[in-house]
């Protein structure tokens, strides 16, 4: 584990770009470190959604008016900062939803609905956010397909031998993985995985609500067929997220019914717009979207490498910190093969009490089972206290941390 | 802080009371805060309409853990009457610590799991804590009262 | 059809509250009529988001911290904020999504996937949106169902007889119909066809997306079972909208799969949260909803009543108007029976080249289909020019809209 | 505006060329803008890979209806291969007036429709307008153009 340089003590972007750094919390600095859960705005996102409401805003795509082609126009726009943050293809292979959980859900119920039959499985792993979990349950539950899991190491990596083995033996339709955990930060060799899961003609959805936001993702060089993730952990707006899809998208069924995605109606049948529109039905969340794209110019200006970069530096920092706190456990990978993310267990002080003292210092980590509750069976803990780096965190956050579990070793007289 | 982790929750929470279950227990309940994974269960032997033995077991937080183990030991020999008459505020009173929104649901769990056992009027579910009729009727008689009238 | 007052000549919420309405189009200021595709934003909603995401923004539910517990403050209080605008008996009964399009598909997936079988009906009308239209051609197609309409008569009213006729005919076991036309401005008098369905033992939604902003509306003297409805119709933010039930969400089985809406999870099974939780599956809008709160303390403040009444009086004045204009030819019913909408078509001009002119002359009203395409064949036209009015209309604005009107005249030589 | 709904144009609008349909077309076409809902048919005889008869149907705004009136008048007689090539700014350009982005799927329709029966390459479906390589490629040969290389 590499010792933190000097100049990465800094923030990446400037703090003063985010109005909420500067606030207080019980008398005392806010130090955010909850950006895996939601990230923070810099202004140049707020402003853009400002300003886009003050000047532009109309509903999009059916108004023959100037204000519906300058909101359509920066919808669509927006669209295509997506599409090329991801290095896709075609602007339309891009799809806005709500978050990361609707995309998944889009393609368990349009294309698990379409595609799985009784005794088909789908392949997940014991790492897997709720949101990767229960959209499957709920479609296997529909259609008779049977879910099986890429087991989890005791270090917090995928068993990548079960997982070579599990390929062959239950032959998957689809493997859906994280492409990073939210709880240990574990960064699954999923290059690798997808182009395994194709040998045996499985389709590969990555979940990247966690690597999106934080590492640099490029599908193409990936090779996966689906990709979820969500505007609000990017330093975007909630209410919008996104589903890429390569191609599968044209053949499957729509999933929500209604304006915009249809092509034709009549009083018992329809006929479908085109992708991507037919899976939009609705008004959609036009501002967010908007938003999303000021957050793409954002991180791609600060450059995802640098992100990536930065983020490591701070998580190789904070695991050295953390190992000189007493009865601290840390649970994942080694510095190198993780994410910006540690999540910990402090002696036998409950995580949601660790959280609300470290509150108390103007901390804020979250505490619990961080919707990934069978991987916290899988390790024997009830929750973890989890802390979460990004652009915008220091190393003076980390020792703030740091400064804050010795205080809680004394309140609870560990 | 000291004010929420006074020296009694900690021993509360570390030397839980009546803590384990029963054989064969006349009520069992038991529940989950799905906002946190907290988790009470509580086992009760009655007879004649009081309490003649208590336990509890689960895992969460201090508050959650040490409010458990508090409860248990104020119902040791209560009637069932008794029980169903025991409101959120109670148990806050109880605990004697300044609880914030967010950790009122931790507080609150085992009241929670104690009246879905005994059919007491604290479910945590809805119409519990989220009726607006109520509300809005403890909202005139707060204000009738204020009024003097 | 009574005269315009002078009094109600003006707007009936400060015009200086909507930054948008001070910009101009083509050199000419603003006419904006085209609010019942999608309203324009007070500041004071404006201001709510943004203070809240500069200041108190934070993931909700999850967090053992000052930010996410004031976060959750926050969305959670806006959620009341809409349960007594419509007058809900409980907080629980109000499910965010993202617009009504959602919210009807969730009925449609939830209710209708576990209560329709094979040869049920669903009544709907001639008069409705895609939106209400389009989720129960699939769902009838995924479980067997059958769709039936209330048909609509030449003046634009839902014909009362054959809906008897056809609760008794077809047995219906849930009648889905809009509570205001967006094309006709028809407000069919649901509370009458909601006792009516009920007597034969039907449910009833209502497609509330235009009434809500537009009427006072109550749930419990209107006795309905569902009602949705979008935020951006209602001087609130785009991506949020609202699923309103008063019982059945209890029994109904879960829709999107995820985080938040979950009790327990384990590999193989899961058991879902309280209400509405149950039915908020992932990371929700959660800006859009504080910013819908603020909306609705908006219009709360104006009074539903005095919207309508002033709605209303355009209205007539609107009809007037274009009673004037040689050629024109407006739908639906008469001022005292519709809300503030007016469709029409004007000689042999497209709508879509009307509307281009129109625009031209600063004014921006709708043209199109409107997502009615059966309302479309019904009356033979395949498009109408659509103005729709609220409370920053102004009897000014209509004067434009009519003096454009008779500009299209001479440009196409009428 | 006049630019826009110059005389022509409205002439086209009401006086549409070639307006009706074939008995036993070689090819027919058909296809309706979703975000509108105009709609255009178009009907051919060919011959020896040329048209010999061309007709179409349709209902809309003045734009796709003279659009497609006008681009009837300009294939007659044309080769299939001429048809192939015709692009989206040939039709702009045929129309003569400023359209603006809103309007532009509605002076492309004909074009579309006629492109999907003659199996040309502008389907206004995906990969046709919006394939990032094909603009990264185009951009990047604009700058080498541009900058004089
Ligand atoms: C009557 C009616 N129903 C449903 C909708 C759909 O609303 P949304 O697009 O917000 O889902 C609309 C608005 O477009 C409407 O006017
Ligand atoms: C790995 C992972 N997957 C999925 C999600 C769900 O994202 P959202 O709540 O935005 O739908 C999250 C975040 O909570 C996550 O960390």
């Amino acid at each position: 584990m590499k010792t933190l340089e000097p100049s990465m003590l800094a923030a990446l972007a400037p703090r003063e770009d985010f109005p909420i750094l500067a606030r207080e919390v019980h008398g005392k600095p806010l130090v955010y470190l909850d950006s895996a859960a939601s990230a923070q705005k810099p202004r140049q996102v707020l402003e853009a959604m400002e300003n886009f409401q003050r000047t532009s805003y109309a509903n999009i795509h059916r108004g023959a008016y100037t204000l519906s082609e300058e909101a359509t126009a920066a919808y669509e726009g927006a669209r295509k900062k997506v599409a090329r943050f991801i290095n896709a293809r075609n602007v339309r292979e891009v799809v806005w939803t709500r978050n990361t959980t609707e995309s998944i859900n889009l393609v368990a119920n349009s294309w698990g609905g379409a595609n799985l039959k009784v005794g088909d499985v789908v392949l997940l792993s014991e790492i897997e956010h709720h949101s990767n979990i229960v959209p499957w349950q709920l479609i296997a539950a529909r259609t008779g397909a049977r879910l099986a899991y890429i087991p989890v190491t005791d270090g917090g990596e995928l068993d990548q031998e079960a997982y070579a083995r599990l390929l062959e033996t239950e032959r998957p339709k689809l493997v859906a993985v994280t492409q990073m955990s939210n709880v240990l930060g574990t960064l699954p060799p999923v290059r690798e995985m997808i182009a395994q899961a194709h040998a045996v003609g499985a389709l590969v959805l990555l979940d990247g609500a966690q690597s999106v936001p934080h590492l640099p993702v490029d599908v193409r060089a990936l090779d996966c067929d689906f990709l979820a993730f969500s505007g609000h952990k990017m330093l975007g707006p909630s209410g919008i997220g996104v589903l890429w899809a390569r191609r599968e998208l044209e053949a499957m069924p729509p999933f929500l019914g209604g304006g915009d995605m249809i092509r034709e109606v009549s009083l018992h049948s329809s006929t479908w717009n085109d992708l991507p529109w037919k899976f939009e039905a609705g008004t959609p969340a036009i501002t967010e979207a908007v938003g999303l794209g000021a957050a793409v110019d954002y991180l791609s200006a600060l450059g995802m490498e640098q992100v990536h970069a930065h983020e490591q530096a701070l998580t190789a920092y904070a695991l050295e910190r953390l190992a000189a706190v007493p009865d601290l456990t840390v649970y994942g990978p080694p510095a190198e093969r993780r994410g910006g993310v540690c999540s910990f267990t402090l002696g036998d002080i409950h995580a949601h009490d660790l959280a609300t003292i470290l509150d108390n210092a103007g901390v804020a980590v979250r505490a619990g089972h961080h919707c990934a509750q069978p991987l916290m069976e899988r390790y024997h803990i009830p929750a973890t206290a989890r802390a979460s780096f990004y652009v915008y965190t220091t190393a003076a956050e980390i020792d703030a941390l740091a400064e804050g579990l010795m205080q809680a070793r004394e309140i609870f007289a560990l | 802080m000291d004010d929420l982790y006074r020296q009694y929750i900690l021993d509360h929470y570390r030397e839980p009371r009546n803590h384990g279950s029963l054989e064969q227990p006349d009520i069992h309940a038991a529940d989950t805060n799905p906002l946190c994974g907290d988790r009470i269960a509580i086992d009760l032997n009655v007879r004649d309409g009081r309490v003649t033995e208590v336990r509890f077991n689960g895992r969460g937080c201090a508050i959650s853990q040490a409010s458990a183990s508090m409860l248990t030991e104020k119902i040791e020999d209560a009637t069932l009457d008794e029980l169903r008459a025991l409101t959120p505020q109670d148990v806050l009173d109880m605990l004697g610590v300044e609880i914030g929104p967010a950790r009122q649901r931790c507080a609150l769990l085992s009241l929670r799991v104690l009246h879905q056992g005994i059919g007491g009027p604290y479910t945590g579910r809805m119409d519990d804590d989220d009726d607006l009729d109520d509300e809005a009727a403890a909202q005139a008689l707060k204000e009738r009262d204020s009024s003097g009238v």
